[in-house]
């Protein structure tokens, strides 16, 4: 018998005052010790899954219609009191913010015995011995010491261990892990996978792994979902979910993903975005129709079943699903004269901060004697760990910052010293597209006149800039009626695209890009490096890319730079940096990505 | 007359009919405390530093003076068994008790009365009493017991002032001992109670002095709460807080009349109301001091504030007493006021602007009656700025020349002779006038010291007319004391006004 | 727009509605109080109210008309509160985008003198400074600007600080806009229904302000028709003529609940942070 | 890492805490030498009425002279000499001051206990209970409930505590006459002074009838001085509790099968107290303010009637000595509450 089995559930919203399915009658089956892989885009309500196993749901939020039964017992209609003993004993969870998830006011201890006691450990000494217990399962480093520290005081990796020794502590049937790993950087992520993985194995739990990432699902699970909309759209073994994708979406989710191997194909650049969940309610038939590049007039109106046997998807027309396919290789960039000077020339540029107060002032090195150059219209990628500095380095070449030391050149001109001068030249020289598009637009103005605003600042003339914005949405691929809307109004793909928009009015020679795809969906990042590709052909302009995600750099850029504890540790084509890496840095950086990638 | 049958007093005074218990009270009560809520605080424990008619009785629990009043106002033994004015009025000789002792146990001898009223004075001290007593020149102490005070100049009114103002008797040797400050903290005196606790503006409570030599109160503890705003004294009474209590509106005072439990006095007093003025700045003018006299309506004064209770007076005393005019009076007439303003050039549209203080709370409608005269005032081209003050800050702006044109000010005379109300209503050295103008000032001066008792009274009787008429002195009306207390509580009525818990009783 | 989806929140509304009637009462005040504020009657002190008379609210204890009184306190009410709040927002605004945006030494400098102004209690700072300036109503409005602009400067400070690291506002600057204008565009407008939310909760302070001021006998001129005032003297005369203690309450309950409606209304989401009142 | 480096820090870090308390101490004093001795229209007025001799001397000295002598003189603990109640103001301090400071802790706990309560039951009303299972309809009537309270809580704030205080006179002081309402005490009993604090005098004097007494006579100031505050303590902790609602680890708690009282007094109160403290913080000088008035009208002997009675008096070195009193007495709060805070949050406050 599975151990949870999710039978015609549906699940409603109230949003503005209109009732709107978040998923509807949906269907899975997990076995006692399988991990099943539920992936999907936001939005597609795969989280709602693991909250409903809870029935802790968001206000507004009820199941209306089936049941998810756990064990033969369904959870739904469960007596709360019954759920509530289940939750932590027999069904644990994994959550995403590994340290957002632990009270930031009492010690990890304190939190573990928290948990053991409830457990049924009694007695200080029982606690402390299971505490060490469960924090050693979990190879955490000096776990006497670790009992007495805060979550501020641990690394977003070392809570997330706290939290998986606390999920298991119970030894439990069934574990939820949601995106356990997202807020992790790379290295650590693949840590956390094996830790849940050899967990797993060793006590036989189920896991319902809930993930974004198909290759990453495919790598720890038996099985794999794939959710659209609210749907399992696509689901079977997941070697073979992977191997040869039965649903156009699960295809075109892998043809937008960049690769770590082979050549850099192009990416496939799904159209606009999955339906918010007021669209989806008044979308009949299939709900990935309208993006959907073998769409017929069919799939318009009737939603079809999942069909198959162990390898099922929703589509009436499976065998058209391997032809969507993306060229083979992305553009050359275009040609350019050798011998150009640098649009950028840092000379041993360094940057401290000064923190603390009178008495212990805390020196903090973000960037240490670093120098490089930037050819015009060359594509350079900065890659590291969070904390590596290299956010900083591109807050010092765009003017953010200034250098505590070194010498910065812009298209020719020393602007070290800053300066009216300085900062009047940089306008031109650079120009920077910022990470989070939320806080770089201003929300109190149209889209027309923020992607304008380098004119607004040469006090341009009204038609000119109308002129202008008209020019910078078609060739950015956004509607000309995006320019009255605010962003607000947006959505996530089309708010970063004004933040480029924005950064190219000026014409700039130089783009520091900072972090510009993360956080951004599978099919909205590649829309989006697509784009850059685009730009890079018609326009004539540097890229500075600053970037965690190896696979977008491997694909957007010719060099790459690997930055270390403030430091440049590795240089070179990107292709040799990830082919044959020298620095240790640079392989452990490589070394945690997911397998197949 | 020192053994004054205080219970036969008493019987006569306050008849009340035994009343049930008190359905107000919220909590028991001991018979032998009372709580007293009185308008304002003592200004420090030297009872010779200021002259606040309000702190008398206060004082009087805790020290003793040579010479007392009984209730209807006549001189009594005190301290002193007895006492001699010379016919020159030139020296006073009061023989001491020998049976006084100070509250810290030492015995009270003449050298305490030549401190007192002579020593500490000579040696600088600031108190008023240096202004009361500036007349004499040594006070010789042949015995223990036996005390001459010599004056410079005749000093016709010195027994009534030794039962007057700030005259109480301070023990020399403690004062020397701690000094002026530890003496205002802990004060000693030979009074028939002692102080147990003092909270500045809040409350004073009160021992019984056990070791008291003469007749020995009920009360064993008097607490007197200090609460400044009238309608919060009323709510006090009303509720039980308080057993006794003054000054407050008329009206209050009638509503709380017919509360069952409480007994509600409006009672005549020897004080007056006046406008103390000055003779500069806004007032330098007598055509604007008499407008300003003249535009008052005393009788609507009275009718609107003490239900017609308080008489209208033209001269700075009481009806009935020595120095008052029958045949004098100021007439309300806003029309002459007017004229004598337009005179000056001035005239409702041009007003002449002047300052006017008033206490607030002091004593019945004080606050009100200050508004209502700048009203009147208003009408007839007087524009006058108001501020609040009290008694102490009262002479403290006079010390340095600072008071406004006008105060309104409560006079008490407790003896009731015509040299208390106008010789220190309008002797530029004394601590009351701010009337600083020489002309008058030195027909005051000789005032003093007029020695024959028929030419005394008929001086002070032609100054207080003329003091009135150049507009130095604005008499309004006889003072009404509004006393409400607990049915069943009695006390002895003074024709001064004087609320003494030594003389209080639960009935 | 952003102004009629304001009026749609009741509470704005109730607010708006609150403070327009006392405004109004208060403009209107010398043309339809019935008699002189200051115009005494002693024969008739202390009536009761009674709507038909001439005396619809009754008379206090020096027969004025409380009704008048009450309309000409609304003057002075609001002649200190609207002046005091502007005035205390004006000064707190320019230290606090100062503050805010320059950061540094200058956001050192003036969270400093915020520091030591907010260790005085306010109401004892504002007490202590009428005293020093001397009674008056300009004196007042006076000492509720220097005290009462810290409130703005604290809040505000925090949200320039907040609104200046976002991105857009490093944007504007890269795109070559000056200082001046890339606070007047960037940060002024973001932070305005902040401004607004402070400026008529000042206002609603600054009506209890001149009521203490005045129940305490300290600011304004004691024969002043001031909401205070009355209450003052109303306490005496609670039980002949009741509504002169309740009436200048009511009025000073409806102003000052007014302007905290219209406040917090306005700055509903902003409410949170608003009452915790911290930077 | 270093064990002593902690150590060592501590202590720099409390070194670095008390000079900015020094340097904030003298900029106060400066304020106050400027408001009181720069400021005055007319300037012979206070001058005058210094009084004490002693410190007449200095007004002849140029002002930044003044100022050093006037510190020195408070270094030396000497706040001068009440011109108008004769005694040194130190000691009138010593007895204002403990008894502010009471009726504030007291007006306090009224404020936070009322907060507290009404807060949560404001939360349970708009959430339906805490259960967080959703269940459709919460949402809208929830919202409603808010705006109510929200609403609610505005319009009782609005009532500023002196008209409370009127109303209590009023309504328990004299309709009632179930409380007392003059003073501290009643009549007949005597005033313990050891530490200045009634209610834990009469305790340590062991005096329970002066205890009952003295706490009789607190509960309408404290009340009326903290009802003003409850408000807004509700309205805190209504939001910072629906804040810790929305926080991740109150979910996970939940999702580890912690009963909702668990999750609340474990989780979501320890979440909602430092908005609260910071409040108290920031209300802290507001509520001294509205307690002169409180003080004022129940003839409670603080420093508030200290205050008003030395302004009408023109007493210019108790307005001095009590005004800086009150400051000294919100910085200790704010210090006070920083501890607290420190205490309650491990993490470093970010600046």
């Amino acid at each position: 018998m599975s151990l949870l089995v999710a039978r015609g559930l549906t699940l409603e919203a109230r949003v503005e005052g209109e009732i709107v399915p978040v998923f509807r009658g949906l269907n899975f089956a997990l076995e006692s010790g399988r991990a099943l892989g539920l992936v999907g885009e936001s939005g597609a309500g795969k989280s709602m899954v693991g909250r409903t196993i809870a029935q802790l749901l968001p206000p507004g939020f009820a199941v209306t219609h089936g049941t998810m039964e756990f064990d033969g017992h369904d959870l739904v209609a469960m007596p709360p009191s019954r759920r509530r003993a289940l939750l932590g004993r027999d069904i644990a969870f994994i959550p995403q913010a590994p340290q957002a998830a632990l009270n930031p006011r009492r010690t990890i201890g304190a939190q573990l015995d928290e948990h053991h006691a409830r457990l049924g450990v009694r007695g200080r000494r029982d606690l402390r011995e299971y505490a060490l217990a469960a924090l050693h399962s979990v190879h955490l480093p000096d776990p006497q010491g670790l009992r007495g520290r805060y979550p501020h005081e641990l690394s977003a990796g070392m809570c997330q261990r706290v939290l998986i020794a606390m999920a298991f502590a119970g030894r439990p049937r069934l574990v939820v892990a949601d995106e356990p790993t997202t807020a992790l950087d790379a290295t650590t992520q693949a840590h956390i996978i094996a830790l849940i993985r050899a967990l797993q194995r060793a006590q036989g739990t189920a896991v319902l792994f809930i993930t974004h990432d198909l290759r990453l699902a495919a790598g720890l699970c038996d099985d794999v979902a794939v959710m659209y909309a609210g749907d399992i759209v696509e689901t079977g073994p997941a070697a073979a979910v992977l191997a040869a994708a039965r649903h156009p979406y699960t295809r075109c989710l892998q043809l937008a993903n960049p690769r770590m191997t082979g050549p850099r194909r192009a990416l496939y650049p799904l159209p606009e975005q999955m339906p918010g969940l007021r669209a989806l309610a008044r979308l009949d038939g299939c709900r990935f129709a309208p993006r959907c590049p073998i769409v017929a007039e069919y799939c318009l109106r009737t939603d079809p079943p999942l069909e198959g046997t162990s390898h099922r998807a929703a589509c009436i027309r499976p065998g058209l699903v391997p032809a969507i396919t993306v060229a083979a290789e992305v553009a050359p960039p275009p040609w350019r004269p050798a011998g150009e000077a640098p649009v950028l020339a840092l000379d041993g540029v360094s940057k401290h901060f000064v923190t603390g107060g009178f008495f212990r002032p805390d020196r903090v090195d973000a960037v240490r004697e670093v120098s490089l150059r930037i050819a015009p219209g060359e594509f350079v990628a900065v890659v590291g760990v969070s904390g590596s500095g290299k956010s900083t380095l591109g807050r010092l070449v765009a003017g953010l910052e200034q250098p505590s030391a070194g010498r910065i050149v812009l298209a020719g001109q020393d602007v070290t010293a800053g300066g009216e001068a300085a900062r009047l030249h940089r306008v031109t020289a650079v120009q920077m597209v910022f990470q989070d598009p939320q806080s770089a637009l201003n929300p109190r103005r149209r889209v027309a006149s923020i992607i304008t605003q380098a004119l607004e600042a040469q006090s341009a003339p009204g038609s000119v800039r109308e002129k202008r914005a008209r020019e910078l949405l078609a060739e950015l691929g956004l509607p000309l009626e995006l320019g009255v809307r605010r962003p607000g109004q947006l959505s996530g793909g089309e708010r970063q695209r004004v933040n480029i928009a924005r950064a190219l009015c000026a014409v700039p020679r130089l783009l520091v890009a900072d972090e510009i795809t993360s956080g951004l969906d599978v099919s909205v990042q590649a829309q989006l490096l697509t784009l850059l590709h685009r730009l890079r052909q018609d326009h004539d302009f540097a890229l500075l890319f600053i970037s965690h995600d190896l696979a977008a750099v491997r694909h957007l850029c010719d060099r790459v730079l690997v930055m270390h504890q403030g430091a440049i540790v590795e240089e070179g084509p990107t292709e040799t940096v990830f082919g044959w890496p020298r620095h240790d840095h640079t392989r452990a950086l490589l070394a945690a990505l997911p397998a197949g990638a | 007359m020192a053994d004054l049958s205080r219970r036969a007093l008493l019987g006569v005074l306050v008849a009340v009919p035994h009343s049930a218990p008190s359905a107000v009270q919220g909590y028991p009560k001991a018979r032998d405390a009372v709580t007293i809520g009185w308008p304002g605080d003592v200004a420090g424990w030297d009872p010779n530093r200021r002259f606040v008619p309000d702190a008398q009785p206060i004082y009087k629990m805790l020290y003793d003076q040579p010479l007392d009043q009984d209730p209807r106002l006549n001189l009594v033994p005190g301290l002193a068994k007895a006492w001699q004015l010379a016919p020159d009025a030139r020296s006073l000789e009061v023989e001491l008790r020998d049976d006084v002792t100070f509250h810290d146990g030492t015995k009270l001898t003449s050298a305490d009365f030549r401190w007192t009223f002579h020593e500490r004075i000579a040696a600088g001290h600031e108190v008023d009493t240096a202004r009361s007593w500036r007349k004499v020149v040594d006070i010789e102490t042949p015995s223990a017991t036996r005390a001459i005070m010599r004056f410079g100049s005749p000093a016709p009114t010195a027994p009534a002032w030794l039962a007057f103002l700030g005259s109480f008797v301070v023990p020399k040797h403690y004062m020397q001992k701690v000094g002026l400050a530890a003496f205002g903290a802990h004060p000693v005196g030979t009074g028939p109670y002692r102080l147990a606790e003092h909270q500045p503006g809040t409350r004073i409570v009160l021992e019984r002095n056990d070791a008291y030599w003469g007749p020995k109160p009920t009360m064993r503890r008097v607490t007197v709460q200090i609460i400044n705003n009238p309608s919060a004294r009323a709510a006090a009474i009303e509720s039980g807080n308080v057993d006794l209590t003054v000054a407050m509106p008329v009206r209050e005072t009638a509503r709380l009349g017919h509360i069952a439990t409480l007994e509600a006095e409006l009672n005549p007093i020897t004080r007056i109301i006046l406008l103390q003025v000055r003779d500069d700045a806004g007032f330098a003018d007598r055509n604007i001091r008499l407008a300003a006299h003249h535009a008052i309506d005393k009788q609507a004064l009275s009718q609107a504030f003490y239900g017609n209770a308080a008489v209208p007076l033209s001269v700075p005393v009481i009806p009935g007493s020595p120095g008052f005019l029958d045949d004098f009076t100021f007439p309300h007439d806003p029309d002459m006021a007017r004229e004598l303003l337009s005179r000056s050039g001035y005239s409702p549209a041009q007003p002449a602007r002047i300052r006017m203080a008033t206490t607030r709370g002091q004593f019945p409608a004080d606050y009100d009656i200050a508004r209502a005269i700048v009203g009147m005032w208003k009408t007839v081209g007087i524009e006058a700025a108001l501020e609040v003050l009290d008694y102490a800050r009262y002479f403290e702006l006079n010390r340095a020349g600072r008071l406004p044109e006008a105060t309104l000010y409560s006079f008490d005379n407790a003896i009731g002779d015509p040299e208390a109300y106008a010789g220190y209503l309008l002797a530029p050295h004394q601590p009351y006038s701010p009337w600083k103008d020489t002309a008058l000032g030195e027909k005051v001066r000789g005032l003093f010291d007029v020695p024959g008792e028929a030419e005394r009274i008929a001086g002070w009787r032609a100054l207080n007319r003329e003091a009135v008429e150049i507009g130095a002195c604005m008499p309004l009306l006889r003072s009404v004391q509004t006393l409400v207390r607990r049915k069943d509580l009695a006390y002895r009525r003074f024709g001064n006004g004087w609320v003494l818990p030594q003389t209080m009783d639960w009935i | 727009m952003t102004v009629l989806r304001w009026l749609r929140s009741g509470r704005v509304l109730a607010g708006l509605l609150a403070v327009a009637l006392v405004l109004a009462l208060a403009v209107l005040a010398p043309a339809i109080a019935p008699h002189d504020p200051e115009a005494q009657d002693l024969t008739m002190t202390l009536q009761p109210a009674h709507l038909g008379s001439a005396y619809p609210l009754g008379t206090d204890a020096l027969g004025r008309c409380v009704l008048s009184r009450l309309l000409f306190g609304a003057r002075l009410a609001l002649s200190v509160a609207i002046p005091g709040a502007l005035g205390a927002m004006l000064l707190g605004a320019a230290l606090a985008y100062a503050a805010g945006y320059l950061g540094g030494r200058t956001d050192r400098l003036i969270g400093r003198a915020v520091d030591a102004v907010t260790l005085f209690p306010p109401l004892i700072l504002i007490l202590i400074l009428v005293f020093a300036l001397g009674a008056g109503p300009t004196n007042l409005v006076l000492a509720i600007v220097l005290v009462d602009w810290t409130r703005f400067c604290r809040v505000l400070r925090h949200e320039v600080r907040v609104v200046v690291q976002r991105d857009h506002v490093a944007a504007a600057r890269l795109l070559g806009f000056s200082h001046i204008r890339t606070l007047a565009i960037e940060v002024v407008p973001a932070t305005l229904p902040l401004l607004v939310t402070l400026l008529a909760l000042e206002m609603g302070i600054a009506v209890v302000v001149e009521a203490i001021v005045s129940f305490l006998g300290l600011g304004v001129q004691p024969d002043q028709a001031a909401w205070g005032q009355m209450i003052a003297d109303g306490r005496t005369a609670l039980h002949q003529a009741p509504a002169n203690l309740l009436a200048p309450a009511a009025a000073i309950l409806v102003t000052v609940a007014g302007f905290n409606l219209l406040g917090d209304g306005l700055g509903r989401k902003l409410a949170a942070r608003l009452v915790e009142d911290r930077a | 890492m270093a064990r002593l480096a902690p150590c060592g820090r501590r202590l720099l870090a409390i070194a670095q805490r008390l000079l900015a308390i020094a340097q904030r101490l003298l900029t106060v004093l400066l304020l106050l030498f400027i408001v009181l001795r720069v400021l005055p229209a007319d300037p012979a007025a206070p001058a005058a009425e210094i009084g004490a001799t002693r410190q007449q001397t200095s007004l002849d000295e140029a002002l930044p002279m003044q100022f050093a002598i006037w510190l020195g003189w408070l270094v030396q603990g000497d706040l001068g000499h009440s011109s108008h109640l004769d005694r040194p103001v130190a000691g009138l301090l010593a007895e204002a001051l403990p008894a502010t400071v009471e009726l504030a802790i007291l007006a306090s706990s009224v404020a936070v206990l009322l907060g507290v309560a009404g807060g949560l039951v404001l939360f349970a009303l708009q959430w339906g209970g805490w259960q967080g299972t959703g269940g459709r309809g919460t949402g809208r009537r929830g919202e409603t409930r808010a705006a109510l309270a929200e609403t609610g809580t505005m319009l009782l704030m609005s009532i500023p505590a002196f008209l409370w205080a009127l109303l209590f006179i009023l309504v328990f002081g004299v309709l009632l006459a179930a409380m007392p309402f003059t003073g501290r005490l009643d009549p007949g009993l005597s005033h313990p002074f050891i530490t200045g604090f009634l209610l834990l005098d009469t305790l340590l004097v062991g005096d329970p009838r002066a205890f009952l007494s003295a706490a009789r006579h607190m509960v309408l100031p404290a009340v009326a001085l903290g009802i003003g505050f409850a408000p807004l303590v509700m309205r805190v902790l209504r939001a910072s509790l629906i804040e810790a609602y929305q926080a991740d680890y109150i979910l996970q708690a939940r999702l580890r099968g912690l009963s909702e009282e668990q999750v609340l007094l474990r989780h979501a109160l320890g979440h909602a107290a430092l908005p609260t403290l910071g409040l108290l913080r920031a209300q802290c000088g507001l509520l001294l303010g509205a307690a002169v008035l409180v003080e004022v009208i129940f003839a409670y002997p603080g420093m508030g009637r200290l205050l008003v009675d030395a302004m009408r008096n023109t007493d210019l070195s108790v307005i001095q000595g009590v005004v800086l009193a009150y400051c000294a007495v919100v910085l200790s709060a704010n210090v006070l509450i920083d501890g607290l805070h420190l205490l309650l949050n491990p993490r470093p406050r970010a600046r």
